[in-house]
Order: C-alpha cells, then structure tokens, then sequence
C-alpha cells in the first residue's frame, strides 16, 4: 500500500514547487494511523466492504466519496469496530490502529473508541443538559472532579467553536439548539475524550448552508491536532476541506489519492463519472 | 399458620401473668378466620366491638364461604373458621390429616325463609311436602295449578341461592332430601338479586337467609311452613322446623391454647353472639347453648 | 385512448364525498358511545355514592352499620399493596425488557420467552390466583399477606409491564446508542445513562397503567382469601390486610339497602385512584413527549 | 494531543487512563446480563408454576371423572346431590355466549372508533379521547359487574321482556364495552403506525378519507387490528367478575342468551367463594375448569402471535 | 407573470435557432397550468414559502431546486394541497389550476387531486399486490370493469417502463420489488388515473444511479403527454431533464427561467453560489 502510495503521488502532476514539497513530506514524515489490509466485511451474504486497502495518515483530513450504499459509513464504522453493533456483521482481514490490528480478540473496543472519536450524519446529543452531553465521556471514564470536568466542558466547547453561543446556558436541554449547533455540541462532545482520530459520517447533510460552513471551518482548525476522516455526498465539500480523498464504489476503493488530483485527473473512469454528477 | 403461632407464644407469655378470666387486661396478637359469607354479619359485628375492648388484637375474617374458609382452615392458615352447615366428613378427613384438633360451637340461628311475592295470596302456607313439590326437579314444567289446582295455571319462577352456598347445602338436605333442585331456578351467589327477582315477579318463589328477609319484610311475604312463620321467637324456640338452621363457629383447639388473643376473641364472641345475631337479623340461640359453649371453650385453655 | 372519463368521474365525486361524510359521522358515533357508556357509568356511581362521602367514611373502619362504614383499611391496604407492586413487577419488567432489548441474542430462546410473556399477558387472572394461592401462600408460608398478594399481582401485571418496558427502550433512538458506545462507553454505562433515562417516561406511563389494573382486580384475590373483616391498619409486609373492590365486593353483598349506596361511595374512591393514577401517566407521557 | 489547558499539565487520556482497568466495571458488565437474565426467566417461571398449580389437581380430578365425560358431557351438575355431573360443555358454551356477544359489541364499535381517531381526529382530540378510553379500560370489573346487573340488565328487560335477571347478553354487552377501549386503543396503534407515506400516495391519487381508511390503511393493519381482536377476545373469556355478578349460576347448554348462564371463570369464582369441601371433587374440579381456561387463552394468545407474525405486512 | 417571462427570455442567449424556434413557440402558444400569485404559506409561525410568483407551462418539465429546507417541498405539496394534511398549515395568496383557484373553498381537493398526480421521494407503494397498486386510483373511480381495468393496469405499467420487467408477477406484493422499481410502480400508479400535472418530489433520491437513469428517462418521454414538475437536489438531474428551472432560497423563488440559461448565466448571485456548490 505505501508502494502504492508513493507511485500515486508520483503520478501526480505536481503543480506548485511548494505543493511537491508538501507532499514529499507527507508521504516520508507522516505515520499511519490506520492501515487497513484486505478488509472484507458482510452483512449477513450481503459483501459490503471488498477487499479494501487504504493507508490514513495522521492530521491529516481523509475525504469518503462515493454513491449511496457503496459502504462508506459501513468502513469508516469499522474503524472504531461501531460496526459490530449489528450482530450478522462478519469480517475478514486487518485494520490496524497505530500499529495494532483492531479486530485483535484481546483488544478492548471501550479503549479503541476513546482513542478514535466518532461524530454522526444527524446530530445525536443526549436528552441531557448541554454539560451533561459534553462531560458524559469523561464521567463514564472515571472523571468525577467537578473543576477538571468544569475545564473540559469549557475548553470542549471552546475546541467545537460553540463556547460562546452556549456558555450561558450550559444546563439547558441540547435539543433546544438548532441542528447546527446540535453537531457541533455533538463534535465537542467527541473532543472532550481528547481523541486521537475523529471520524465524521455526512456531519453536514443534515445542516443548512451556514451551519454546514461553521463546520467545515471546524473542521480545518480540527486538523491540527487530530486526524480526521470525513465521508460526504458532497463532492464540492471533499474539495474544499479535505488532504486525501478515496472514492468508494460498490464496497470497493476505486481510488484513493490526494484531494486535487481525485477532483482534476482522476485515473478511473469511474471516479470522472461520479465526480461530474453522471450519477448518485 | 406457623409463624402466626410462634409471634403468637411471645405475647402469651408477656401477658400471662396477669390475664387469669376476664378480657380486662390489654391483650396484643392476632387472629385470623374465615369462612360463611352467611356468618361473616355476626362476626363483623363482633369484630368491631372486639375492637373496642382489645384495640390492639387483630382479628381479620375472610369471606370464602362455608368450604373455602374450611379449605383454609385445614390448610392451617386461620384460627377459626365460620360455617353455616356442620363439617362434612372430607373435612374432617383433611383436618385429622393435617393434625388439626377443632372445637364446634353454635353461635345463632338462620331461618332459612321461604319467600313469595306480596300479589301470591294463594301460597301463604305451604308444608314441607309442597315445598318438596315444589322445588324438586322432576322433568316437567311447573305450574301452581299443580301443586293445588285451585291455585293460578302460571308458572312458577324459581329463585334460589347459588349451589355452593351453605344455604341451598340446607335447603337440598332438609327439604329435597338429597334430591336435585328444580332445574329451571335461577341461582345467584348475591342474595340481593333473590330479593330483586322475587318481588318483582308475581309468580315468584324464592329462599335465602332470614337477614335478607328481614332488611326486605315490606317487599315480600314469608311463607309459614307447616303453619309456622319464621320470626325471633319461633326459631329461637325451635317451633320453626325444619328450616331453622344452626350457624358455626369452629375454633383450632392449638390455637385457642397458645394465643391468649384468640381465646379471648372466642370468649367473647360467645359472650356476645346472641344479641350480634339480632341485631344483624339472625335469631340467638337459647341462653344455655352459650354457657355449653363457653364452658367448652374453658376447658381448652 | 382514455380509459377515465371525466365526466363521469366528476359524477361519482360527489357520492364518495357524501359516502364519505356518512362512514365519517358512523365512525364519530362509535367513539362517542364509548364515551357515552363511560359518562353513565360515572354518573350512576356518583349519584349514589356521592352521600356517602365524607370524612368518617375515610376514617373509619368498616362496620355493621352503613353510617359508619368506612374503607380506612380498603384504601390504606389498595395503596400498601402498590407499595408492593411497583417496584417488584418495575424491577423485574424492566430487568427482563433491558436484557431482551439490549443483551438477548436473536435466537430460539428469546424467542421463546418472548411468546411466553405475551401469552401471559392473557392469561386470565383468576389463574393468577391460583397460583399464588399455591406457591405464596401455601409453599412459602407467606399466607394472606400484603407480601403474597403483592407478589401475585405482580406477576399478573408483570408481562403488561415489560411489553410497555420494551417499547420505551426500543423507541430510544440508536443513534443515542451510538453515541455512547462511540465515546467508548460499555454496555452497562450506555444502558444506565443513556437507554434507561430516555425511556423512563414510557416505562413509567405503562407501569401506572398496569398498576392501576391491579389496584381494581378482585378475582385473584378472593382465591388467596384476602379477608374483608378487620379493624386494623397492617403493620408490616407480613401483615393481613383488605383492599378497595374487596370491601366493595363485600359491601354490595349485604341485604340492607343503604349498603350498595356505601358500595358506590367506595367505587368513587376506586375510580378517584384511578383516575389521578391514569392522570399521572398522561401528565408523564405529555411532560417527557420524545424531543429527538 | 493537545492539553495545555488542563491543570497539572495532564491531558484527558492520561486520566481515562488512570482510571481504566478498574476491576468493578468489568464485574458489572459481566455480572449484569446474568442478573437481567435471571429476572427474564422470572416470567418463564410463572408459566411453569401456573402450569404445574393447574396439573397437579387436574390430574387428581381426573382421578375420580374420565377425561370423556368432562370434555364431551353436556351436562355440568357437580353439587346434585344424586349423581354429580362434569360435562364441560355447558361452561364453555357460557363462556362463548359471553365472549360472541361482547366482541359483537367490541368489536365494530372498536374499529370505527380506531378509524375515528386514527384517520379523522384531530392530534388534539386523539390525546384527550385515547386516555379517557383507557380510563374506562381500567374500570375495576366488579364495578361493570354491578353495572350489568343493576342497569344494563333492567334497561334490556324493558326491551325484551323475556329477559331473566342471570342472562348472557347483558354480562356480554358489558364485557364488549369493557374490552372495546383495548380494540380501539391497540387497532388505532396498529393504524396509525401505517406510514404515512402510504396514505398520501392514496390521497395523492384523489381518494377521500374513507377509501384510504378502507382500502389502504385497513388492509395495511390488519395483522394489528386482528391480533388486537383476538386479545380481547381472550380478555374476554378470562373476564370473572362480571360474569359472576350478572351472568348467573346456572350452566346449560342451550343456545339461547336470555337465560342464566355459568363461565368458567364464574364456576371459579363459585367454588372458590362458596362451599364446596376441600378434597372434594368439586375442589379439583375447579383446577380443571382454570386449566381448560387456561388453554383457550393460550390458544388464543398463539392464534394472536401467529396472526401477527404471519401477516405482518412489511413497508 | 407572463411579461418577466418574456422578458426572461428575451435576455438568453439563444444557442440554435431550432431552440430560438422552440422557446418561441412556447411563450407564445403554451398554456399555464399552475399559475401562482403572490402565495404565501405558514406552517405555525414560520413562514416557509414567501410571496411565490410562478407560472408553470403545460407540457414542460419544471425543475425546482434550492438547498435542503428552502421550500421546495412545501410549495410543490401545495400545488395538490397535499400540505394540508399538516393541521398548523396557512395560506394566503392564490394558486391557480387552469385557471381557477385551488384553495377556493368550493374547490375539493379530491377533484384537483384526481387531475394533478404526485410521485414521492420515497417509494410508497401500498402493501398490496402490483396489480391493485395499479387499480387502485381507477378503482376509486367507479372502474370495475375487469378488462378495462387489465388494459388499464397494462398501459400505466408501459408508461413507466416497467411492463416487462414486472409483467409475470402482477399478484405479487408490490413490496418484493426494488426500490427503482417501486418508483416506478409509483409513477404507474400515478399515470392510472391519467393526470394532468405529474408532480414529482425527489423522485430519484433514494434510488441507485441506474434506476435513476431509468426514471430520468421515463420522464423526458412523459412530458409529451403531461406537464410535470420535479423537485431535485441533483443540480445535474435538473440540467439533464428539465425545461425550465427555479431556484427556491429560504422560501422564496430566486430565478425562474429556462434550464440552460440558469446553469450557464443565472442573473442571481446566490444562484450562481448554489449551483457552483458554494453551499447545500
Ligand atoms: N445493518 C445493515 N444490515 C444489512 N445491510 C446493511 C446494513 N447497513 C448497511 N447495509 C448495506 O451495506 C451497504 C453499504 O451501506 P452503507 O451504509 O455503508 O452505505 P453508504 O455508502 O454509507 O451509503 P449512504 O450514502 O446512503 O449513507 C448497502 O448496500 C447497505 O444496504
Ligand atoms: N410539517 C412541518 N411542520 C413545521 N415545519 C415544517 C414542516 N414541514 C416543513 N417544515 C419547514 O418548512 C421549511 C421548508 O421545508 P420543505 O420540506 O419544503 O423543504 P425542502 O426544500 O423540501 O427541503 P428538503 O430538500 O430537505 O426536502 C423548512 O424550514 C422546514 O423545517
Ligand atoms: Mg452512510
Ligand atoms: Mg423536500
Ligand atoms: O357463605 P355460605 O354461608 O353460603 O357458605
């Protein structure tokens, strides 16, 4: 896969000295976070996920494409084995998280899903209060301090760019915000277990057009400090925010390569098809 | 009922000292009977002013009837159980099985009475062998004209108590014979619904406990039987046969033993029984069935 | 060619419409009869019973004499067993709908015991008092008790309360799920925090609905012989005690005439219960309505 | 990762960690199924006690009356004095009488009344209407027993003077109207749970309300709408108070339903309340009546299942 | 109305003469079948559709477009009165059906929406056999002439170019079928009762690309014969299929005009936004 990688890249036309430089350094410097090795996944007979093989760097923003049903939310609920959670699920192959195959029998999915955090298609805050959404990773992690969970609450919010919209009225119901603002409570929520990765299925599909820009903006700050995998219907929002962009086709990788060479010369045809709107 | 006996010796020997005859002394414990829902007026009435001499003993009486307060009884579950028959002999099988030693006592009198609607004028007496007549079921359809053809060529409605009462047990014994009751007789567990149907019919016929007849003198006619009218003194007096009938009590000889409250409630129920019984519509029995009675009772101390 | 002609569609329009109004005043008309049997039966009770009711008729034991007839033990007793009744049949219902929702696998045995409850539910209760008659009562020593009927009527309630358990906990979305089990929550925290307090609502509207048919059973309880004579207030657990249709029951029975208006004035207090038990679990079910 | 905010210079994960591994969780999620699992067999329990309770005696009682006699005589007569008498038939066609009549009330009535508040109420008069019906479903039956007896029954007798005081219709009526609010409640869950999408396709297509109701939604709940008959039928056959109160005493088996009558949960109640002797027949003779009972309801019950599971329409 | 119309088109680039030609015709000749004036809706307080100017042409494909909550479906539901059956519904202003106006309270829905057919973004066959779905709308109509109804049955199920593939299972329940198949179930079920106006909401959207290539399709043969309007978040749908396009914002209609011209010089800003992909 790396070998892969790096003909990828070289096939790339590169446009800018400053953009190869970049590059070059992503593929030399940056580790994989999650390296997943001949994945299959079935639900029931149903082979949703084929033979897939694809390398995520770290802080990096890695965009899903790909038609309805082609398995995207099935992969990237793989990735922290959320999956699981429908019981005819079978699998086959690796995934391995910072070196370690995650579908390991003696590895715990509890500590997997505190390292890689995981924000929904809808916004799906608790029917609690907006610090009780926000610390409730925490507390079922142990943290009890009322001052330490005060700051988490506080710097989580901060992180989701939603501090101030809500700071005064932390104990009030979260429905009572918009849906925008719903995600977002829902990404600081993520961000209050200090992930290592965040995995976001559609976080925008059901938003309107200025929620779905404060998140994207989120989104760009996020990648500082966390690795970040984003599957979206939306080809122009892949473009706009993401490093890497892999196309799903039918539970297979069509292609996976950086951002704008997927969206100006993409190598399959298929990918061009999809990407000028022929279908989906 | 073990634990009831147990929690029941620790009161005893708190109070034993002190309680030697009378209900003077303040008493604690328990008591538990069931049984006739025909009795249960008495002993209600019983319960109540119980209640006011010994504030803290707790009697509680169920009303399974005649049979399921015996089938609790024998299943040790109650200190008591009322009856309005005597103990048949499977109980009593059951109750030698279960080790269970008893006591029989009479506490008042049930005229069982005939009853007729106030329009009948034709049936106002009729003797044992015409109630016989009457209510045995024999294959036809029966008309008054049969019983006596100067009377009405209308048939006759029947109103009975339910087959499993003590009741229609007394009836069907003393008046039928063991024979089968009439067929065409609407039978109802709730006596009310005999006082209903019988005063609102013409050609109606019914019997149930003399309590109900009583509490409904202005809407129905008693019939004399043999010349006789059920009232206090003819049944007291025993003029009133056959259908005057004994009312039980029957005490658990252990019971009477170990719980101070229980003798104490029995003692007082046949101090008591005679005057609760008219007040409730029953009839006493004669003075010296109660001193039978308690003298009985002193000996299972 | 044209297979629908409009004109004789438009004819026909108007007697679907009429047809339609007819069937809409028929089916108006049934549910008001329903009502209507309803506000009959309240107002017979409440025209005789009304006299009947006042404080003496709260506070005093039950009696021979109708005046002072009173349902202190009845009502006390109606409410020690729900004392009872709540939390066993709520901790069993909902102990057996969170492990059929959220643990039991799809398989042959939850299979089964899912047939099972819902054949329970039908299960008339008489039969529930045999049974409780015989294993209570009898093997357990636990005789006329407030314990042995409690546990009766639990299990005679207990299916209606683990199918309302079972909704509630399924009606709670699985994206909530998710997002516990996303945040690396266990299975038990998820169920705790999360599932159980969303579906609290609907757990408890069922549970009151179910509690407040055993409050009005009488069947089962005249196979224990729960008595209808006393002139105590239980104590303990262990204790003997009476409950509201019993003593209604007993009270309808009795020759004297001024004895059915006592009657009516107890179904008041009966249906009363009711009625603020039934106006709790509207009040839960519209003060807690799902917001996501 | 980033946690220069947090006091003593520890990130959120270096906590978690600290607190990971505790022994007490792991022993909760483990020992948590087994304790939930054991409160799920509690119900499995229950059968199997209600069902040895009800064989145990039944067997006794078939001890001393053959299984024939009790499951084809027509005639039931277990207090004559003379030759008692187990022939079942005459209970059960009691218990039919009842049950026939009641969901001939119930049963129309019920569904109208779904239709009504699933396709024509308003949200608002839904709300009120639902709760009230299931007030009257909770009515304590001793108080429709007294009903039946006390009111219905003397308004019928004005209407059909050969009416005896112990009949089935009345008692019959009385069940119907008590079971009539779970017909409604359950048939208008079953109808409103049709998506609505499938009603719009119908109004879409210029339909009234009453052909969607009709042909669109109906047909879509009915597995619904007949399992929910089907349980209150069952309630029905179990019911007890009312048909002691206003039923009667009397078992016949003719098939007229002016005349007194006897079910099978009545005879319980009889003899349980009554004066029959322990040990007797008639004593065993009522666990066999409450496990033939017990029987129909079940077969009812898994007609109910069966119904649902078979003709569960998918959408 | 009918002057912005002219004047519309008076401003487009004519391409061919042929189209010069054909939109020529069309001011000219077509006739309006829904003619919206100054038509307000409410659902509650929030004022979901505001002051619609729209005149829809006979036998064209009109496509709506516009971001997710901007009132494309409210306004097409309005158009059947479909949007009734939400009770908090207002309206003010008129919508105009051949000439008359629908929410005139002698106007029964029932009439209109015999004439004005609506194909649902999700499939919603009834849980019946092929056949009834097809018979149902003539049945309602008094048809139960068996072989009027077979001839019926058939001509719908060839007009939505399902005939074949469904031809040996007309008993079978309808709900055995395909999503793209149920569609078109739906769109036969629709033609049945041979409407007027075809009004269509996302027809495609929960279908895989080739059953919506095959709707697609069928749509472009259905304009000859009916005038349909279609609701589409697939900017690409509309450019392939529709005549004419608006563009709904927050309510509001932002441009209305022929298909080509708004995809090529929409005069709007926020049009241009949109369709470049700036947001939604
Ligand atoms: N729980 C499930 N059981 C069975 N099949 C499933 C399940 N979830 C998804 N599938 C199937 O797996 C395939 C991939 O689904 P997935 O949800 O991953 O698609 P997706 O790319 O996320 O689509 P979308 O854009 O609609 O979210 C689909 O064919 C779907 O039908
Ligand atoms: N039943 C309703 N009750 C209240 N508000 C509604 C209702 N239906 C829609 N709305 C509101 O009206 C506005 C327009 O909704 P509409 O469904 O017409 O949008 P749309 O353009 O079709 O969006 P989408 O592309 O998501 O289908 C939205 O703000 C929505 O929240
Ligand atoms: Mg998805
Ligand atoms: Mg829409
Ligand atoms: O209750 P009984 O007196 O009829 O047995």
């Amino acid at each position: 896969m790396v070998d892969l990688m790096i003909k990828n890249s070289d096939e790339t036309k590169v446009k800018s000295p400053k953009q190869a430089v970049s590059k070059l350094k992503n593929t030399i410097e940056k580790k994989t976070v999650f390296g997943t090795k001949n994945f299959n996944l079935w639900y029931g007979s149903h082979h949703a996920l084929k033979d897939i093989q694809l390398d995520i760097k770290e802080n990096d923003v890695t965009a899903i494409i790909g038609p309805s049903g082609c398995g995207k939310s099935t992969y990237i609920k793989a990735l922290n084995r959320m999956v699981e959670l429908v019981p005819i699920v079978k699998t086959s192959g690796e995934i391995n998280y910072r070196g370690r195959n995650i579908f390991e029998s003696s590895y715990e999915v509890e500590e997997l899903r505190t390292k890689v955090g995981m924000v929904f298609q809808k916004p799906n805050p608790f029917p609690k209060s907006i610090y009780d959404n926000i610390a409730y990773g925490p507390r079922i992690h142990g943290i009890k301090n009322k001052k330490i969970l005060d700051e988490i609450v506080e710097k989580s919010l901060r992180g989701a760019a939603i501090w101030d919209e809500v700071k005064d009225r932390l104990n009030q119901n979260a429905y009572g915000l918009s849906g925008g603002q719903q995600q977002r409570i829902c990404i600081a929520r993520c961000l209050a277990i200090e992930p290592d990765v965040i995995l976001m299925d559609e976080p925008t599909s059901a938003l309107d057009p200025i929620s779905t820009l404060k998140v994207e903006e989120l989104v760009q700050e996020l990648k500082d400090n966390y690795s970040i995998i984003i599957v979206t219907h939306n080809m122009q929002q892949a473009a706009r925010i993401s490093d890497k962009t892999a196309f799903f086709l039918n539970g297979e990788v069509v292609e996976f390569d950086y951002t704008d060479k997927i969206f100006s010369t993409p190598r399959d045809g298929r990918t061009e098809d999809y990407i000028s709107g022929r279908f989906g | 009922g073990s634990e009831t006996e147990t929690e029941d010796a620790a009161t005893t020997g708190s109070n034993a000292a002190e309680t030697t005859d009378s209900g003077d002394a303040q008493l604690t414990g328990s008591v538990s009977g069931d049984g006739s829902s025909t009795v249960a007026p008495i002993t209600e009435g019983l319960v109540e002013e119980y209640g006011a001499v010994q504030p803290d003993v707790k009697v509680s009486v169920g009303v399974s009837g005649t049979g399921g307060g015996f089938e609790k009884f024998i299943a040790g579950e109650t200190d008591f159980s009322n009856a309005s028959r005597p103990i048949k002999d499977e109980e009593k099988a059951e109750l030698e099985k279960a080790g269970i030693d008893y006591t029989e006592f009479q506490v008042a009198f049930d005229g069982l009475t005939v009853v007729i609607n106030p329009e009948n004028d034709w049936a106002t007496e009729l003797t044992v062998d015409q109630l016989k007549q009457l209510w045995v079921e024999d294959g036809t359809t029966k008309k008054w004209s049969d019983i006596d053809p100067s009377w009405p060529d209308e048939e006759i409605v029947f109103y009975s108590p339910g087959t499993d009462s003590g009741t229609y047990d007394y009836f069907d014994e003393v008046i039928l014979e063991g024979a089968d009751l009439v067929k065409a007789a609407t039978l109802s567990e709730d006596d009310n619904v005999l006082v209903q149907g019988v005063s609102a019919d013409k050609n109606a016929i019914g019997f149930f406990g003399y309590a109900y007849y009583l509490e409904n003198e202005d809407k129905l006619t008693a019939v004399s039987v043999d010349g006789v009218k059920p009232t206090n003194e003819s049944i007291e007096s025993g003029e009133y046969t056959p259908l005057s009938r004994p009312l039980f009590v029957y005490a658990k000889n252990s019971a009477l033993k170990e719980n101070e409250a229980f003798y104490d409630f029995m003692k007082f129920t046949l101090e008591h029984a005679g005057e609760m019984a008219e007040a409730v519509g029953y009839v006493k029995l004669p003075d010296e069935k109660y001193t039978e009675g308690l003298t009985a009772l002193e000996g299972l101390k | 060619m044209k297979y629908i002609d409009d004109t004789v569609v438009m004819k026909r329009m108007k007697s679907r419409l009429q047809i339609n109004k007819f069937w809409k005043a028929i089916f108006f008309i049934a549910t008001s009869l329903a009502l209507f049997a309803l506000v009959i039966l309240l107002v017979r009770i409440l025209s005789q019973g009304t006299g009947y009711l006042n404080w003496d008729f709260f506070s005093n034991f039950g009696s021979r004499f109708a005046e002072k007839a009173g349902i202190k033990a009845a009502l006390i007793g109606s409410i020690y067993l729900m004392l009872v009744i709540a939390p066993v049949s709520m901790i069993l219902g909902v102990g057996t709908a969170i492990y059929l929702e959220e643990y039991a696998k799809k398989n042959k045995f939850t299979d089964f015991i899912q047939m099972n409850i819902s054949n329970l539910a039908g299960v008339p209760s008489i039969v529930f008092g045999l049974l409780g008659l015989t294993i209570f009562a009898r093997m357990l020593f636990l005789g006329k008790s407030i314990l042995a009927a409690g546990l009766t009527m639990s299990l005679l309630i207990l299916p209606v309360i683990i199918v309302a358990a079972q909704e509630a906990i399924r009606a709670v979305p699985k994206e909530q799920r998710e997002a516990s089990y996303g945040m690396g929550a266990t299975k038990w925290q998820t169920i705790t925090r999360v599932v159980l307090p969303a579906a609290i609502p609907g757990i408890l509207t069922g549970s009151i609905l179910a509690l407040s048919r055993a409050v009005g059973e009488t069947a089962p309880l005249v196979v224990l012989g729960i008595p209808v004579i006393l002139q105590f207030l239980p104590d303990s657990l262990l204790s003997e005690f009476t409950t509201l249709p019993l003593q209604i029951y007993d009270w309808a029975k009795r020759p004297q005439e001024e004895f059915q208006y006592v009657a009516a004035a107890g179904i008041i207090v009966l249906m009363a219960l009711l009625v603020i038990m039934n106006s709790i679990a509207i009040f839960i079910r519209n003060k807690f309505q799902k917001r996501y | 990762m980033a946690s220069q905010g947090l006091e003593k210079e520890q990130s959120v994960q270096q906590l978690i960690a600290q607190s990971r591994n505790k022994k007490g969780k792991k022993i909760v999620e483990k020992l948590m199924p087994l304790i939930l699992i054991i409160t799920a067999l509690i119900s499995v329990l229950t059968t199997i006690g209600i069902v040895f309770t009800l064989i145990f005696e039944t067997f006794e009682f078939f001890q001393r009356v053959s299984i024939t006699d009790y499951l084809f005589g027509t005639e039931w007569l277990p207090f004559s004095g003379s030759e008692p008498l187990y022939g079942v038939l005459p209970l059960v066609l009691g218990t039919l009488k009842v049950s026939v009549i009641a969901a001939c009330v119930a049963v129309p009535l019920g569904i109208a009344a779904a239709i009504y508040l699933s396709e024509y109420a308003s949200d608002k008069t839904r709300r009120i209407v639902k709760p009230i019906l299931e007030v009257l479903a909770g009515v304590p039956t001793i108080v429709y027993g007294f009903f039946a007896l006390t009111f219905v029954t003397p308004l019928l007798q004005q209407l059909i003077p050969s009416l005896k005081i112990f009949n089935a219709l009345s008692p019959g009526i009385v069940v119907g109207i008590m079971i009539l609010p779970m017909i409604a409640s359950l048939s208008e869950d079953a109808m409103s749970s049709v998506p609505n999408s499938i009603r719009e396709g119908a109004l879409a297509l210029g339909a009234t309300k009453l052909e969607v109701s009709l042909k669109v939604v109906l047909p879509a709940a009915l597995s619904g709408i007949v399992s929910s008959v089907v349980l209150a039928v069952s309630r029905a056959i179990g019911e007890t108070m009312i048909v002691s109160l206003a039923g009667g005493a009397t078992p016949t088996f003719e098939f007229n339903v002016t005349g007194s009558i006897q079910t099978m949960t009545a005879y319980i109640v009889q003899v349980s309340s009554g004066d029959a002797g322990y040990g007797t027949t008639i004593y065993y003779s009522i666990y066999a009546v409450g496990f033939t009972l017990f029987i129909f309801t079940l077969l009812m019950n898994l007609l109910a299942q069966y119904i649902s599971k078979r003709f569960r329409e998918e959408y």
